[in-house]
């Protein structure tokens, strides 16, 4: 079944044309990847996804229907975005911010379990527990925005760049932890600059550069694809670890 | 001792008003991190919707603070909507509001007294004559009942922001817009709600100080000092802004009684700076060293 | 004549003052709610000298410049540490202090104000025209010289004008001299012109309308400054025959300017050739990409 | 041996009940690229936040040429020509990457106030050399042909430039860089190694870097420090400590397959 | 300056009609407007043999001193009168002094009652100054003179606005005034305008137990101040000035103010008052105030002074206020002609001289006149 299609999604930052016609699809249960270059608009379309950009043209259907042009709507639908940059709640504790998670939630005993779960995910959370998350550190921000996202039971799951930032033994967690949405039946449509892990756990990808999909299909075939080794790979094959 | 006493109720008195209104503006200061001076204007207005409630449809007084509270609410609401949302959509940096507010304040009082007049109009006595005499205390019944009502509209609103879903969904929208998003909480209705339940508690207070003393185009005014009330408590924390409006009235109430009311205002002033100065967050407000 | 003359006259003492403001506001980001305070210094220094003391003119606006911009020392060390609506309620509570210290004063009579002050008169009309332009010359200087520069930095992050060597406390501290010595000057100039004044007239409303002049002449630009002194000082004179609508009007212009153009009339431009043309490039960009962008529609 | 450009001796922080930094010592060789590696969460922005004088240090010392600079303002440490950049870009963005440079080379001229206000000839002297140099700094950076561009417009990674351009207008002696490579893709990492090493260089630098793109660390440092929980928990060449049991179990991981 | 235009005679006026003092600014204009109305309709003044319309210009000033200048120099420069009329405030007519002198255009204040008004502080008299009203000096002595000798109180307490002159100016004359006479002020507590809550001073002066409560305000704070004392327990006799007397003193103090007293220009219900009263009522649908009288009587002089000096120059107006000796005319309808608050007669200092002063008691809804004191001085 078809999860999230967008169709022709044009997006422009004033005089910036971030995307110029993107179509996509991403199926149920699927982890998709887009890789691109800074500025490729990697960013813009997750949040024309999540509603925090209006498009200027194009259409988007989320499990069949079309999406509304409202964040708080979308996420109602089951869209859970974790953004790039992390945005949580610096003034409230890390807990606090993993039960806004559960915000739109009412299972309580659901929501408890969760917690749980995100705890054992992340040990590093719980000892911070009770500290204000404004001053994590960069990597334990980054966690606490994934477990919140989990908080959220979203569908689909848009990760922006989620091992940014990341020490190498945690950006394996990070994805240990999206091969863990998987199973726990979420469908994840992955952002990543590091194209060698997000294309190794990916099931498809998408190539974006400057605006436009040149690229698609399955993620094998896109890593073994020479001028994306060359310009996304690197010469070697990337990152310690 | 009984000058004391009677002291500490005619400041506890002007602190309960002060507290209605710090309150409601701390709670936009929240949310919006921008000082919105228009409330005074809100406040002006509520006063005014209960009084020709109250004279013209003959309304009793729980109908003329339900006349003040929704009339207020509603001014608020249009205000965000018309003036602050176009703003806060463009990202404005928090000058832009501020100088929004007082062209609205501007425009709103000056609006009155244009179309009512300058003139001031007194309340239907409501509350009957005379004081209530506690041994040798006298209470004035609005007083009394002004106490009554601000205590309960704060209780209220303290237990809702703290207890409930929505009172979540408010204080996560203070902390981060964007992110209370993510978390499925529409932040235009909750500034929506916020700019409500700020102009019901401007109008409530609008309608009390209009009974206390009158109404005219300027009440706004004595918002100034429920300003002060929440930068003393600490700005964006409402028992914070409830303590400081309440220590301020005493601390003006015991300078006008034990030195000069024409000190009051420039002890409360200095006092003001050098609360800034020592404890730049208010007696209430959190300091965290800023994260690089 | 002497009305229309009058008018330029209050404009470009407003526009002394303005200038000190968009200096601190405009450039350097604080938002200051008692500029009207250090007006009333100086408009006092400037009346006892000239009244009681019978200084001449020039002698009394430097006096006045000089004190204003010594009391701005003290209150730059209590409150420039202070963040945003801090400083801003920290500066109203300095206004209304100095208005209420001056009416308690019997030396100046208190709030019933300072009489018979000697008045500009033939020559020494061109007084507040010739500040007028030394003032702009000045404001100019400073905004483009290193210091400016570091004003903005200062206004946009504070963090990394820090990193940047910046002495952040001591930029501000140049810009709060620096507009306090011109709002000095103006009240010296204000005291003079007028004749009379009163604690009642530097009141916060004065200090708003110093601040709306300066943000609808557009943040960070003195050419905007001036416009906006101009034009902000005659509407009021121009509405006149509305009496009772006329700060409704005013009011909603505010408004309208907020909302509508925010960045005021010239925010972060300058009316100076080369600025005129980095304007001018920008609108030509800006139709370039409406076109693009039409155009992209259609395929 | 010569005196270190930076040496940290018994450095902790204390945040309320929490030690961020635990008594961390380790120096920076005058002209050499350091890293400084560790978990998230280890301390390491935490180091660079007391170097540079954003935070008070609550015990040890930091030297730098020898002298300790530990309770000096944020903004003297800058003159003495230690800056950084930081981990999430803080650029003026409202202003031109030409203003940006500008606004931080303003140790290079030398007029007073006075001499501002009323364009003295210094003035005019001085701020032509400044605009020039700067426009040097540019070209060399490879940013000239942007310079009037506002600097929130740029793309990221030119931003990470910009910030790293800004930092070397100061003349700087000692430059922190924190996580310069966050975001960037493989290719664009192996630009900045490269730049890194090239403005060693040319501006006479010692480098201290944090990053967890252990590419870039192998691949630029000469030394490497390493911190897990505020402690130091390795020290050395690189190859030493990329094999450190210690530094692959709370940091690397295990060699993955490929 | 000139003057007028062909037929007619351009005359000033300005005061707040916006603001606290508005109620006061619109009587003024209002009376204004309706006596050039009056006057044309009765063919216009007459000015050596000819006969010429009035035209009254007039403009807010806010109760402002910067307004006030402003719009002084625009009524001299812009429009040319030839006479003002206004301001109502000290705080504005302080500051126009030179304005007028050097232009040479005289101005009538209405209730500027400050004596530096038309005397500056070194003896100087203002050359075109002039005022309708008696003086704060003057009537600061009238109510401690009553308050003594005939009430017989020997402890009065003030409650005054510290930042309004007329307020500061009239406690000060009161305090000079009775502590002459042997009485003793007990307490004196201020606040500034603006104020709405005066228990705190209230209570302070509840303590000090004084016979008589001086209260030299404005009547809106009049009111509160009088309602907040009452609430106290505070049963003293209050007594004011010429701030006052106005409409809507009595609604908004409601039984506050019962049995209280107060200084005034004139006996509201004294005949002189009569044709003037009914006519503004007819017209504007409510009762003058008094600054609606101060008015009438303010250019009742100017267009006196213009038919003696047979010109309308304002050079010649002026030499004829100098010499301004208006008797009242009880009983005369002709409100035209005649001064409704006494006999004025223009002294060395640009001030009525024995001017009488009328002490109005609150009795229910109404302002009983009491009795009148001629000035000895
Ligand atoms: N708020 C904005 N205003 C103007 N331009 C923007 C804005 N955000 C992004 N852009 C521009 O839009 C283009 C796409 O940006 P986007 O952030 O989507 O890229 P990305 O692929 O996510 O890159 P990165 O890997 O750096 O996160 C870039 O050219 C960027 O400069
Ligand atoms: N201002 C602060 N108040 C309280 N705790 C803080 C503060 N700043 C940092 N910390 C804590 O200190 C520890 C070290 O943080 P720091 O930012 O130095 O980590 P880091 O090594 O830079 O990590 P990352 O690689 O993730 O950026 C963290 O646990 C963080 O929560
Ligand atoms: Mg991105
Ligand atoms: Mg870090």
């Amino acid at each position: 079944m078809s999860m999230l299609n967008v169709n022709d999604l044009h997006v422009s930052y004033g005089g910036i044309r971030a995307l110029r016609g993107v179509t996509l699809e991403v199926m149920q249960g699927e982890i998709v990847t887009i890789i691109g270059a800074n500025g490729a608009g990697k960013s813009t379309l997750l949040n024309a996804i999540s509603g925090f950009l209006r498009p200027g043209q194009g259409e988007m259907h989320f499990k069949g229907e079309k999406i509304e042009m409202k964040p708080s709507r979308i996420v109602k639908a089951g869209i859970c975005h974790v953004p790039e940059g992390r945005l949580i709640f610096a003034n409230l504790t890390v807990e606090d911010n993993l039960k806004l998670g559960a915000y739109l939630r009412t299972d309580r005993k659901k929501i408890a379990q969760d917690l749980e779960r995100v705890y054992g995910l992340f040990p590093r959370l719980r000892e911070r527990m009770k500290q204000l998350s404004g001053t994590l550190s960069g990597g334990e921000q980054q966690m606490l925005a994934m477990g919140r996202a989990l908080m959220t039971d979203g569908d689909l799951v848009l990760l922006d760049e989620p091992s940014l930032g990341l020490a190498p033994l945690l950006v394996k967690t990070v994805f240990d932890i999206i091969l863990e949405f998987r199973d726990l039946g979420k469908t994840i449509l992955l952002v990543e600059q590091n194209a060698y892990k997000a294309l190794h756990i990916a099931d498809r990808a998408y190539v974006l550069e400057q605006g436009k999909i040149v690229k698609s299909g399955a993620a094998k075939a896109i890593a073994e694809d020479p001028a994306v080794k060359e310009a996304y790979l690197g010469a070697k094959s990337t990152t310690a670890g | 001792m009984n000058l004391f006493l009677q002291q500490l109720v005619n400041g506890l008195s002007i602190g309960s008003i002060y507290a209605l209104m710090a309150v409601g503006y701390s709670l936009v200061y929240s949310i919006m991190n921008f000082s919105n001076f228009a409330h005074g204007s809100v406040i002006m207005l509520g006063a005014y919707f209960g009084y020709y409630a109250m004279t013209l449809l003959g309304l009793p007084f729980l109908g003329g603070a339900v006349a003040a509270a929704l009339g207020s609410a509603g001014v608020a609401i249009i205000l965000e909507r018309l003036a602050y949302k176009p703003l806060r959509d463009r990202r404005a940096p928090f000058l832009y509001f501020i100088i929004t507010a007082m062209g609205a304040s501007m425009f709103i009082d000056n609006s009155v007294i244009a179309t009512i007049g300058p003139t001031p109009k007194m309340y239907p006595n409501v509350f009957g004559q005379g004081p209530i005499s506690i041994g040798h205390i006298d209470i004035g019944r609005v007083d009394l009942a002004m106490f009554i009502i601000s205590a309960v509209a704060l209780v209220a609103l303290i237990l809702f922001i703290d207890h409930t879903k929505l009172g979540k969904a408010i204080q996560a929208t203070a902390y981060n817009m964007k992110a209370s998003a993510l978390m499925g909480i529409s932040p235009s209705f909750v500034i929506i709600l916020v700019f409500g339940i700020g102009g019901g508690l401007a109008g409530i207070a609008g309608i009390l100080y209009g009974m206390k003393y009158q109404v005219f185009p300027q009440i706004g005014a004595i918002t100034l000092k429920s300003f002060i009330a929440a930068v003393f408590g600490g700005l964006g924390s409402l028992p914070g802004a409830l303590l400081g409006a309440l220590l301020l009235g005493i601390l003006e109430t015991f300078v006008s009684g034990y030195l000069s009311s024409q000190y009051r205002d420039l002890i409360a002033f200095t006092l003001l700076i050098a609360m800034l100065v020592i404890r730049p967050s208010g007696i209430m407000g959190k300091n965290a060293e800023d994260k690089a | 004549m002497e009305y229309i003359l009058g008018i330029f006259e209050l404009s470009a003492i407003n526009l002394v003052a303005v200038l000190g403001l968009s200096i601190l506001t405009g450039f350097t980001g604080l938002f200051s709610f008692g500029h009207a305070g250090f007006m009333a210094i100086g408009a006092y220094v400037g009346g006892i000298l000239t009244k009681n003391l019978h200084y001449p003119f020039w002698v009394a606006i430097i006096a006045a410049g000089l004190s204003a911009g010594l009391v701005s020392i003290v209150i730059g060390r209590l409150t420039l540490k202070l963040k945003g609506d801090y400083f801003c309620i920290a500066t109203m509570g300095f206004g209304e202090a100095v208005r209420l210290i001056f009416s308690n004063m019997n030396y100046v009579n208190g709030a019933r104000g300072l009489a018979d002050i000697p008045q500009f008169k033939g020559a020494s009309l061109a007084i507040p025209f010739v500040v007028a332009v030394i003032a702009i010359v000045v404001a100019w200087n400073l905004v483009n010289s290193r210091q400016g520069r570091n004003m903005v930095a200062v206004r946009e992050e504070e963090l990394a004008a820090q990193m940047a060597g910046i002495n952040v406390l001591g930029s501000k501290m140049v810009a709060m001299i620096a507009s306090a010595v011109l709002a000095g000057v103006a009240g010296a100039l204000m005291a003079n012109f007028i004749g009379f004044i009163a604690p009642k007239s530097f009141n916060m409303t004065k200090s708003t309308e110093l601040t709306i002049i300066v943000i609808f002449g557009g943040l960070g630009s003195i050419s905007g400054s001036v416009i906006g002194a101009f034009l902000l000082t005659a509407l009021p004179e121009l509405l006149r025959a509305f009496s009772d609508w006329r700060l409704v009007f005013y009011g909603l212009a505010v408004i309208v300017i907020m909302v509508g153009r925010p960045q005021g009339l010239l925010g972060g431009s300058e009316l100076t050739p080369s600025g005129i043309r980095k304007m001018l490039a920008d609108r030509k960009a800006k139709a370039a990409f409406a076109r693009a962008k039409a155009g992209g529609r259609e395929s | 041996m010569s005196v270190p450009i930076l040496e940290l001796k018994g450095l902790t922080k204390r945040f309320g009940g929490l030690t961020a930094v635990n008594d961390v010592s380790f120096r920076v060789e005058e002209g050499g690229i350091s890293g400084l590696i560790g978990p998230n969460g280890a301390g390491k922005t935490t180091i660079f936040n007391l170097i540079t004088g954003v935070y008070k240090v609550s015990a040890g010392d930091i030297l730098y040429k020898g002298a300790s600079i530990a309770d000096k303002e944020p903004y003297k440490i800058a003159d003495l020509g230690v800056t950084r950049t930081f981990q999430n870009i803080r650029l003026f963005k409202n202003l031109t990457v030409l203003d940006n440079v500008l606004t931080a080379s303003h140790m290079s001229a030398k007029y007073g106030l006075a001499e501002a206000l009323f364009r003295l000839p210094r003035f005019r002297r001085d701020e032509k050399a400044l605009r020039e140099k700067t426009m040097e700094l540019l070209s060399i950076m490879g940013l000239a042909d942007r310079a009037e561009v506002v600097s929130n417009n740029l793309p990221y990674g030119l931003q990470r430039r910009l910030e790293i351009t800004r930092a070397l207008a100061l003349n700087p002696k000692l430059l922190l860089l924190d996580e310069p490579a966050a975001g960037m893709n493989p290719d664009e990492t192996n630009q900045l190694m490269r730049l890194i090493g090239e403005i060693r260089g040319k501006f006479k630098l010692s480098v201290l870097v944090i990053e967890h793109h252990m590419d870039l660390i192998m691949g630029v440092c000469e030394h490497i420090h390493v911190l897990n929980f505020g402690c130091t928990l390795a020290d050395g060449k690189p190859e030493t400590v990329a094999n450190d049991p210690k530094v692959v179990d709370a940091y690397l991981g295990a060699e993955e397959t490929k | 300056s000139g003057g007028a235009g062909a037929n007619t005679i351009k005359i000033g006026w300005f005061g707040p009609e916006t603001g606290d003092s508005a109620l006061w600014g619109q009587a003024e204009f209002n009376t204004m407007k309706m006596m050039v109305d009056d006057y044309n309709a009765a063919g216009g003044v007459n000015v050596g043999g000819k006969k010429y319309k009035l035209e009254v210009i007039g403009y807010d000033d806010k109760g402002d001193s910067t307004e006030a200048v402003n719009v002084t120099k625009r009524l001299i420069t812009q429009d040319k009168v030839v006479a003002i009329v206004g301001p109502q405030g000290s705080g504005e007519a302080i500051p126009i002094a030179p304005i007028a002198d050097d232009n040479k255009v005289p101005v009538v204040a209405t209730t500027a009652t400050n004596p530096k008004v038309t005397v500056q502080d070194d003896g100087t008299v203002n050359s075109y100054m002039y005022r309708a009203c008696f003086t704060d000096p003057y009537q600061g002595k009238v109510a401690a003179t009553f308050a003594y000798q005939k009430l017989n109180k020997r402890k009065a307490a003030i409650v005054m606005t510290v930042d309004d002159p007329y307020s500061a100016g009239l406690s000060q004359y009161f305090k000079q005034s009775f502590e002459q006479l042997g009485g003793k002020v007990v307490e004196q507590v201020s606040f500034t305008s603006g104020e709405k809550d005066f228990r705190a001073a209230l209570t302070k002066v509840k303590a000090s137990n004084p016979d008589v409560i001086f209260m030299p305000d404005y009547y809106n704070d009049v009111a509160l101040i009088a309602r907040q004392a009452r609430d106290l327990g505070i049963n003293q006799l209050l007594l004011g000035g010429d701030g006052w007397p106005s409409d809507n003193l009595i609604q908004l103090a409601g039984n506050a103010l019962e049995g209280c007293m107060f200084i005034n220009h004139l006996d509201f219900d004294g005949a002189a008052a009569a044709p003037m009263r009914a006519e503004y009522k007819t017209k504007y649908g409510k009762n003058a105030e008094l600054n609606s009288y101060m008015a009438h009587d303010a250019l009742v002089m100017v267009v006196d002074a213009i038919q003696r000096a047979k010109s309308f120059k304002p050079a010649d107006i002026k030499a004829a206020l100098d010499t301004t000796d208006l008797p009242v005319a009880t009983g005369n309808n002709d409100y035209l002609t005649n001064p409704i608050t006494g006999h004025i007669k223009i002294g060395p200092t640009h001030d009525p001289v024995g001017k009488t002063a009328w002490l109005i008691k609150i009795v229910g809804p109404d302002m009983k006149f009491q009795e009148s004191f001629a000035a000895d001085s």
